[in-house]
């Protein structure tokens, strides 16, 4: 039942070579390591390497108060950093029982989506970068400018936001803000069509990722993969739907599931995904109450001794932060799951018998950002 | 008979295929006359958004004519990364300690904001500046309040 | 909200762990509170036979992790399902800090990371694990950094210090 | 004033005769106008880029950015160039200069105009097919010598491609050749003086078309340099000049297959109003422009359907079309 093995010396014969793909490698996303061991160009064994930008945020976490692992939570993640951020705040409040003004959840959720879009089109514009296609990645570029320019006038800056408080969010929105993404989202859905045109039916690019990277629902089972890689394998797992949280119940959108589970599906499943992303921010601005954004919270927070752990669903997967607190200021254990570690180490089970072309873009649509791998 | 059929889901997809490249070929033929959207940098600079997070600095006060900041150290105490050193001193015994020295190091501050939040006189804001490169790692440390003082 | 189908297929776990793991504590979660809705407490190496019931279940390993008290390491694994009614199970153990836990990776393989983490950060050495190696820290480390007694330096209890 | 009445140049010509005059001052002007073109080429290709990207490409040295090629072959001119350790030291060194010299012999027999030719052949086409295939021996010593993985995957890449993709380009310039009975390149722009053979041959122009592109190894063919998987390709290794080499070397192929392209299928020099060399070099830098083009909009094929693409699809179209034409010449 288990097809893993590790690579050593001893397999490696006259027909069969090692390579190792990264950790500088133009398309590894960072500074993940595949050690391959290639048979012409068919891989026989693939085994990641992580650990090159471990910084350690889990021991940090124990070294500082609470308020203070705020900023560490966009940096573990920092293509959705909000989301980050914002799951983390509600965790903690669920370990304190703070409540969060509605308005409050209101704009976290906007923020939240509006990340998870600019974290999306990143993804899947460097995947089809990886297969070949240097010009949609800048369209997305483009579009993802106005997202983190929109993020930029609420949250202060445009990659790692600190902009999630306990008990709510720091700054209030405005009316340019309102405006400003009701246009946006305006121009992205005009936008679609010309990928779809560019990319989604290109006959290369169906080419090159139809029945490519097939991750059965087994598979997927085995390893614990979540977000839009497993919805590519036709299950409809999300925890904005699954175990709701925030104010994702009041709105209505959906899962998009693809059967396939071959890189096609999960790049489709991207796509779809930024268009209910984009349902639920003008649902959320349609109905944005009125109020204050942020609770009482004692300066310092001092959380009941206890533990607790919290999912959301990041734009790679189900999140989950495991917080144990023994009633100080200092929490005594933050764990973080993140969901590209688990989709990574997938790749062992699909990659063996594919060309180095399918390898580079399967990697690809798994979208994995590695210092979240690494944290 | 199922060969025929075959030649012919080939010669369609040939046929799609080629249709979808070149459609692919006019999407980018288009945008080669689209005006750019790149800004050139060092000739044309944007203007940031209110609420951008720079370094922090102190605001000024018309009725103090001067910052409020009355170095209780809640900055210093909160910041992850413990860049802030604020100190100060008592004008006249017995009253509130009022700021003399505030620096911060930039290089290591990570643009969080939560020593803007926590300060209990709101005498803290971001600077809306980012041409911040020095040469000198001593050049990252920033002397908020002589900055204070050179403002008009 | 599909309680009443929560309600029923926490009533089958239960019944099936139960049968799984007679003499253990099975005690329903705070969800509220905790965000679980079913807690094992294992006083033995019985994970194993946990992951298979999960396993079964079709449940999926969302995380394992450790936790490194004064008088010993707490073992926490995360099942939970993809079905629409949700359902998180979690089970502890607590282990000495010399023993040596079984690991689920024949049942679960995405443990062989998660536990090689563990190995990782707190030292501790799983049985049968079929590549029990360093992973995010460098492969000649002679340390276990998320163990309680590691990085105490004068500076950061001089912070301790300040901030409590 | 006209150059050949200075008495310095009329006793050159008295003492090396008229052909040999033509040929030196010929291959003086290709060997100035060869790293002028490309680094014309390589602003183009940089410029065009940019405008589809919506970004405006080079912009700082001289007007528009046009001198940047040259600063950055000052650049690259100063760097050190970096042998690996292990690497075959004189394979390694002789690459990039076999890579030159069949860009370089190529330009030799081009028809610039009815007048600027350096060499006239009668066997031109097949001198420029024989010596381009002397550029993928470059890429195979290079990437072998290169003692690196990826160097070597990119190298049997360019092998196996420039093998499959040479069979349907002479196919489809044998539907030319037969029907204008000449390998000459000036004869075959002559025959078109008329009607431009992209308009008998749209086939076989489609299937040249293609079979360049990969060829000279560009987008979406550039397997043997693809970024994403390879790194670099067979030059991953090479650095400073002999970079550049091959750098230019690619700029230069692809000079020479939009020159070929524009002699076989339209019509070489000919065109109203001008002179024959702006209607050629138009011609040329509109082939050029849309390779250009194609790169920038594709993404890259997989290796095996590249070459799935070449013996399933381009061969078996190009005999067809060369059989279609013979029997169409014999008929009528």
């Amino acid at each position: 039942m288990l097809n893993i093995k590790t690579i050593d010396d001893t397999t490696i014969n006259e027909r069969v070579y090692q390579l190792n793909l990264g950790p500088q490698h133009p398309s590894t996303h960072g500074v993940l390591h595949l050690l391959m061991k290639l048979d012409g160009e068919v891989v026989v064994e693939a085994e990641p390497i992580v650990g090159y930008s471990h910084r350690g945020h889990e021991k940090m976490a124990e070294n500082r108060i609470w308020e203070q692992f705020l900023p560490n939570t966009s940096r573990i993640d920092y293509l959705s950093g909000l989301i980050y951020n914002h799951g983390y705040c509600m965790a903690v409040e669920k370990l304190c029982g703070i409540e969060v003004p509605e308005r409050a959840e209101y704009i976290r959720v906007i923020t939240s989506e509006l990340n998870r879009i600019s974290s999306h089109l990143l993804g899947i514009m460097a995947f089809v970068m990886d297969i070949g296609a240097f010009t949609p990645f800048l369209y997305g570029w483009d579009d993802r400018e106005h997202v983190l320019d929109l993020l930029e006038r609420v949250a202060g800056s445009r990659l790692t936001y600190c902009y999630n408080r306990f008990g709510g969010v720091r700054n209030d929105i405005d009316r340019e803000f309102c405006d400003g993404t009701r246009r946006f989202i305006d121009r992205l859905r005009g936008r679609f069509s010309d990928y779809h045109n560019l990319i989604t039916e290109n006959i290369i690019f169906i080419k090159r990722t139809r029945g490519i990277g097939i991750i059965t629902e087994d598979t997927a089972l085995d390893f614990g993969v979540t977000g839009p890689t497993l919805r590519g394998s036709g299950v409809g797992y999300d925890v904005r739907k699954n175990e709701p949280y925030s104010v994702y119940p009041e709105f209505d959108f959906e899962i998009p599931v693809r059967k396939e589970g071959d890189v096609m599906a999960r790049y489709q499943v991207r796509m779809a995904e930024m268009e209910q992303s984009m349902n639920i921010i003008e649902q959320a601005l349609d109905g944005l109450p009125q109020g204050p954004i942020r609770s009482k919270v004692p300066l310092f927070i001092d959380p009941p001794a206890g533990d607790c752990y919290f999912a959301f669903e990041s734009a790679r997967g189900a999140v989950g932060y495991y917080i144990v607190s023994d009633g100080t200021r200092i929490p005594y254990r933050i764990k973080v799951r993140t969901p590209s570690f688990s989709n990574l180490f997938v790749l062992t089970r699909i990659l063996p018998g594919n060309f180095i072309a399918d390898c580079i873009a399967t990697l690809g649509s798994i979208d994995v950002v590695v210092p979240e791998i690494d944290r | 008979m199922s060969s025929l059929s075959g030649l012919k889901e080939y010669i369609k997809e040939i046929l799609t295929g080629s249709k979808s490249l070149l459609i692919g070929m006019g999407i980018t033929l288009k945008r080669l006359f689209v005006p750019i959207v790149t800004v050139q940098y060092p000739r044309r600079k944007l203007t940031m958004t209110p609420n951008f997070r720079g370094h922090i600095e102190a605001i000024y006060f018309d009725d103090t004519k001067s910052h409020h900041c009355i170095a209780c150290g809640l900055c210093m105490r909160t910041c992850p990364s413990h860049v802030i050193k604020v100190q100060g001193e008592k004008e006249k015994a017995g009253e509130r300690k009022y700021g003399r020295k505030y620096y911060i190091d930039f290089t290591k501050c990570s643009l969080c904001g939560l020593c803007v939040d926590v300060c209990p006189e709101k005498t803290l804001t971001f600077s809306h500046e980012y041409e911040l490169a020095c040469i000198s790692r001593w050049d990252g440390v920033i002397d908020i309040m002589k900055r204070l003082e050179e403002r008009p | 909200m599909p309680t009443e189908e929560r309600k029923k297929l926490l009533g089958e776990l239960k019944n099936s762990l139960s049968g799984a793991l007679p003499e253990e504590r099975i005690i329903s979660g705070d969800y509220a509170k905790t965000g679980c809705h079913l807690e094992v407490r294992l006083s033995d190496a019985g994970m194993l036979r946990v992951a298979s019931v999960m396993k079964e279940k079709r449940f999926y390993l969302e995380t394992i992790t450790a936790v490194d008290f004064p008088d010993s390491f707490e073992l926490v694994y995360f099942y939970s399902t993809w079905h629409q009614d949700f359902c998180r199970l979690v089970a502890r153990i607590r282990i000495s800090k010399e023993a040596s836990p079984r690991s689920v990776s024949s049942v679960y393989p995405e443990a062989i990371w998660l536990e090689r983490e563990i190995y990782d950060f707190f030292g501790i050495r799983f049985l049968d694990h079929p590549d029990l190696r360093r992973i995010l820290n460098p492969d000649n480390a002679d340390y276990f950094p998320l163990l309680k007694s590691f990085g105490k330096t004068k500076l950061t209890e001089e912070i301790d210090d300040i901030l409590c | 004033m006209n150059i050949t009445q200075l008495p310095i140049i009329k006793e050159i010509y008295g003492f090396l005769g008229r052909d040999l005059t033509a040929a030196v001052t010929g291959i003086l002007i290709i060997l100035v106008f060869v790293p002028l073109n490309s680094a014309f080429l390589v602003w183009l290709e940089r410029k065009v880029a940019g405008h589809i990207q919506l970004r405006p490409g080079p912009m700082e040295v001289g007007p528009h950015g046009i001198l940047q090629t040259l600063i950055d072959a000052v650049k690259l001119m100063g760097k050190e160039m970096i042998t690996p350790k292990l690497a075959d030291k004189f394979l390694f060194w002789l690459a990039p200069i076999i890579i030159i010299i069949p860009a370089i012999v190529c330009f030799v027999v081009i028809p610039f105009s009815p007048m600027m030719q350096v060499r006239e052949m009668n066997v031109g086409i097949l001198l420029i097919f024989s010596f381009s295939s002397l550029t993928v021996l470059s890429i195979l010593m290079g990437g072998w010598a290169s003692n690196n993985k990826y160097a070597l995957i990119g190298a049997v890449r360019a092998v196996a491609q420039n093998v499959a993709y040479e069979i349907p380009l002479l196919l489809s310039t044998m539907s030319i050749i037969i029907m204008t009975n000449s390998f000459k390149m000036s004869e075959i722009t002559a025959a078109q003086s008329g009607v431009w053979f992209i308009f008998y041959q749209p086939v076989a122009a489609i299937i040249f078309f293609i079979s360049t592109t990969a060829e000279t190894n560009r987008a979406p063919f550039d397997l043997v340099e693809a970024e994403s998987e390879l790194v670099s390709g067979f030059h991953t290794e090479y650095t400073g000049m002999r970079f550049a080499l091959f750098f230019l070397a690619e700029y230069t192929n692809m000079f020479i297959a939009a020159s070929m392209g524009a002699v076989l299928f339209f019509g070489g020099w000919h065109g109203p109003f001008f002179p024959g060399l702006i209607w050629f070099m138009v011609k040329v830098y509109i082939l050029i422009f849309v390779i250009i083009w194609v790169r920038w909009t594709f993404p890259r094929l997989r290796f095996d359907q590249l070459m799935n693409f070449a013996w399933k699809f381009m061969i078996p179209a190009a005999l067809l079309n060369l059989m279609v034409t013979a029997v169409l010449l014999k008929v009528l």
